[in-house]
């Protein structure tokens, strides 16, 4: 079946070596979500300028392979973005996990598509969508400045 | 009019008695389709497996399944986003969660709540918690002669510290059906929030709770031809945020450690342990039985039938019948002359006619009426005429034992 | 041992995801066997009515079968005629039930209460309630390296405020049995009482609540081979004399008025409302079907895998169980080095094979061991060593997946 | 079926025309005995003689047919016996209700028998059982000289 296609090199790349894992030294916006489902969690650190662009934006989090690389690859693709197309692609994201259709990524830029894209099979396994989605409910809350917990 | 249905009920299969089985007594527990029947036995051969917790495909599909059934009942109580639907094990189990979630946070002492007269104790009883635990009055909203809510009294009994109105929505008694909507529409202008006993009203009345705009709607499954051990809980979401939990354990926390909990959010906080998993899957088969008989073809058949009945009864002069009501869904209460309910109820059953005697958890509705006890016929889509003339002669044979003396 | 068990479980008839089901999550709930199916399907065809209302005679046998199965379970427990058996949704609700009630009679603000860090959050929360609410000092009894209790310290942690031991019979994540005896002597020399949480034992390991002496032992239908929707308290009758009702409604008194309600006594003052009925007559079928197979025989059989199993995978270098308990029943959970407990779950799933990952609702526990995380194998009759073969290969899977990179 | 039996003439004449139904005047034993399934109630008084024999003895109740008989011929039965034949009578009865079995009122004088052995068929009826005993477990009660009412 689908477990190697879930389980693709980049996720398990991301997942054994997760990048900006840790918490940014200086941040103004941060927010966590969390999985009570699985006890997965992802806290989110964003450094946005005044121009709203993302300067450094970070996370810290436990959860599974799915979770981490999801953490791992958002933060390497919202990195440098405005505040808008940040929003763009949360939304794109969330989208294409449910639907598994990746025409929705088609307003993403190519390299990012490409490491988006290796999430095509979380949709076959229903549990594990929150796992992908979780560090992106995190980014927008902390994009929309709100510091509350978010049981996602 | 719901030709041969009988047929998709096993239990009219069997004697009571050796007679065929009248069975007049759905108020109290409606009988059970085979669909509804098939869907536990189908749940646990092929599907078992506890919902929310496990990640595995049996578990997965078993939660889906759960939350279809969700998601169905608020189509079936009409509810808009503003709704959500917490599973209970009765509507005994969701009547206490409002009174006691409700009173923990907005109910001090000496504050006070209404009622009705014609309550079921399901009904009372948490709020009689309240009165000994914060020393809350409690007020009764009286019936006029016919055996309707005042509800032209309703504002009269409303006072600053009036805290929640809790009503029926039809008397499990004498089937007066109350005007939610007048009700509801009294409690807003002194910003009353308004608790609704469903449990009479989901399967038998029109239900749409956007329309009638209460807080909380209360009623059960094993009285909509659904299992037993679950209940159902309407609630405006709002309350989820504002209630503190009402039972603690696995599925309704988000973080848990030796000092603190965090409580999940929505409905989750309020489903603790494991649910009747089962239950609530088959549930979705009763509303798919209901909405393909369709509610107002329901409504129809009970109500004729209970003309029917009320008026073959009224040619015998020693039966008499509790109230009646202006505006009656299908159950009735009566007594004979000198007879006691209980005595009735144990002639009809040698007569293979089940109907209840007693005072149907509505003590004080019988105090107002001043009598003990009653015998109630209460109506589901599986009755028709045939029924009500067992009804009538066993009625008669009651009447002819007694006589004899 | 149990051969051809499995065919009395439909479940097992079907394949899941193209594979045999290889069902290691019976301490999450257990499968049904097909009597218990058979008995929900028979009481609602053929037997059906609410209990302990009606006096006609399907109400009436109604009624008997469901004291029936209070009856045999008196004697599963090994009650004697001071306890009684109370039915309630689930464990979770027995457990809520004890500590509210318990609570309002005889805790005070301030008071202390002990558990352990073995027990499932069902065993906490409802105690949390209170640590809200009156201020209740909750002390935990801790564990050793072994993951067993510190059953020694337990007199350290004990002060004249110590009003009520709440422990597990067996940590549903490690496996570890507590020695109920001896902290039931320690808590009787200083007069507190003990309640038990039993969800885990029931159906695993020996059980004679008159040894035992605890003054309270909730536990779940769904776990032992039973429908859902049905929870159990074994009670010392002095209990429900001294306690108020839980819940409140039809059923559960005495008398009614406007003004005062008395309450039920016994058993029934805690049965509020239209009681899970199919629920409590199918259990009866579940305990007749651990009789038979006689609970020496399962707890040596679920032994027996769990030795084997634990063998197994000592030979697998990057499987790390939590503990080793020195008095083990049928689970244990572990990690794989470097892979998620989901993710494990997961890939083992697409073998067929249902596991649970998570924190199994123990987070007080996982913290104590110091993992955010594990996955958790649990046995029923109907597991054999092909199980456990399956789960060795399905986490060679897991780590050739994660090798790859 | 039974049902005739049920409702035998003795019963039918009791229960419609309850003998010794009302608060004695004067009394020093009396007790309540309440049967929660259906709301049936059964007080009953006793005047009992220095010598303790039931010098007086009465009821006020409401409940069923069985249950109105079953006080009324108790009042009957027990006046004027001793207070131990009285606990005999009323063991006997309860005995003889729960199990049908005639034999067991042999130790009563003929004259009370053929009174109580008009509730041979109540046994065949289990919902009913209790109407017929609620009125002796209060007169049990109240020669115990317990006051608090009793949920039989
Ligand atoms: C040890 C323990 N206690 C309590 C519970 C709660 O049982 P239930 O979900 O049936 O209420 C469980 C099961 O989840 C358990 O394993
Ligand atoms: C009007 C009314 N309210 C509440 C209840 C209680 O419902 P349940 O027994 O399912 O909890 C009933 C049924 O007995 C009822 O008729």
């Amino acid at each position: 079946m689908s477990i190697k296609k879930l389980y693709q090199d980049l996720i398990l790349d991301h997942s054994t070596n997760p990048r900006n894992n840790k918490e940014l030294d200086s941040f103004n916006r941060n927010a966590e979500a969390f999985n009570q489902l699985c006890g997965d969690r992802s806290h989110v650190f964003i450094k946005l300028s005044d121009s709203t662009s993302i300067e450094e934006i970070s996370f810290k989090g436990e959860g599974c392979a799915i979770c981490i690389a999801s953490s791992s690859i958002m933060t390497e693709v919202l990195k440098q973005k405005s505040e808008k197309s940040a929003f763009s692609i949360i939304h794109s994201f969330t989208k294409f996990i449910e639907k598994a259709d990746e025409t929705v990524l088609s307003s993403v830029i190519e390299s990012d598509r490409t490491k988006l894209s290796s999430f095509i099979s979380v949709a076959k396994f229903p549990m594990r969508v929150k796992c992908a989605t979780l560090p992106w409910i995190a980014a927008e809350s902390a994009l929309h400045n709100k510091t509350k917990k978010i049981n996602a | 009019m719901f030709k041969d249905i009988k047929n998709q009920f096993p239990i009219f299969k069997n004697k009571t008695n050796g007679k065929d089985l009248v069975y007049l007594d759905s108020a109290n527990s409606s009988q059970k389709p085979q669909s509804v029947i098939d869907a536990v036995s189908n749940f646990y051969s092929n599907e078992f497996a506890n919902v929310g917790r496990g990640i595995y495909s049996l578990a997965v599909n078993a939660s889906e399944k759960y939350e279809l059934t969700r998601t169905n009942l608020k189509s079936f109580v009409g509810a808009s986003d503003d709704y959500e639907i917490v599973f209970t094990k009765n509507a005994t189990e969701s009547l206490n969660l409002v009174a006691t979630c409700f009173a923990e946070k907005f109910i001090k002492d000496g504050d006070e709540i209404i009622l009705t007269e014609l309550e079921h104790h399901a009904n009372y009883v948490p709020w009689h918690f309240l009165r000994k635990r914060k020393n809350v009055v409690i007020k009764f909203l009286p019936i006029d002669e016919q055996g309707d809510l005042k509800v032209e009294e309703l504002e009269k009994l409303i006072t600053p510290k009036t805290k929640i109105i809790s009503v029926t929505h039809m008397s499990n008694v004498t089937g007066s059906i109350t005007p939610l909507e007048e009700i509801v529409a009294i409690a807003k202008k002194h910003n009353i929030p308004v608790s609704v006993d469903g449990t009479q009203g989901a399967a038998h009345l029109d239900l749409d709770i956007k329309k009638i705009d209460c807080d909380f709607y209360s009623f059960s499954g094993h009285k909509m031809y659904g299992p037993t051990g679950v209940g159902l809980l309407a609630i405006k979401y709002k309350w989820l945020n504002d209630f503190d939990p009402f039972i603690g354990g696995g599925g309704m926390i988000d973080y848990v450690s030796k000092k603190d909990i965090a409580y999940a959010r929505g409905v989750w906080k309020m489903e603790a342990g494991t649910m009747p998993t089962a239950e609530v899957v088959a549930l979705n088969e009763s509303i798919s039985f209901i909405n393909k008989l369709e509610k107002k073809n329901i409504i129809k058949h009970e109500l004729d039938l209970t003309q029917l009945a009320l008026e073959k009864l009224k040619t015998n002069n020693s039966v008499k019948v509790l109230t009646s009501p202006k505006n009656q869904g299908g159950v009735f209460s009566f007594n004979i002359d000198k007879i006691h309910s209980h005595d009735v109820s144990t002639i009809l059953d040698q007569e293979g006619i089940a109907v209840r005697g007693g005072h149907h958890c509505c003590q004080i509705l019988h105090e107002v009426l001043n009598v003990n006890s009653s015998v109630r016929v209460s109506f589901g889509v599986y009755n028709d005429e045939n029924d009500i003339d067992a009804l009538c002669e066993g009625i008669k044979k009651c009447q002819k034992i007694f006589e004899k003396k």
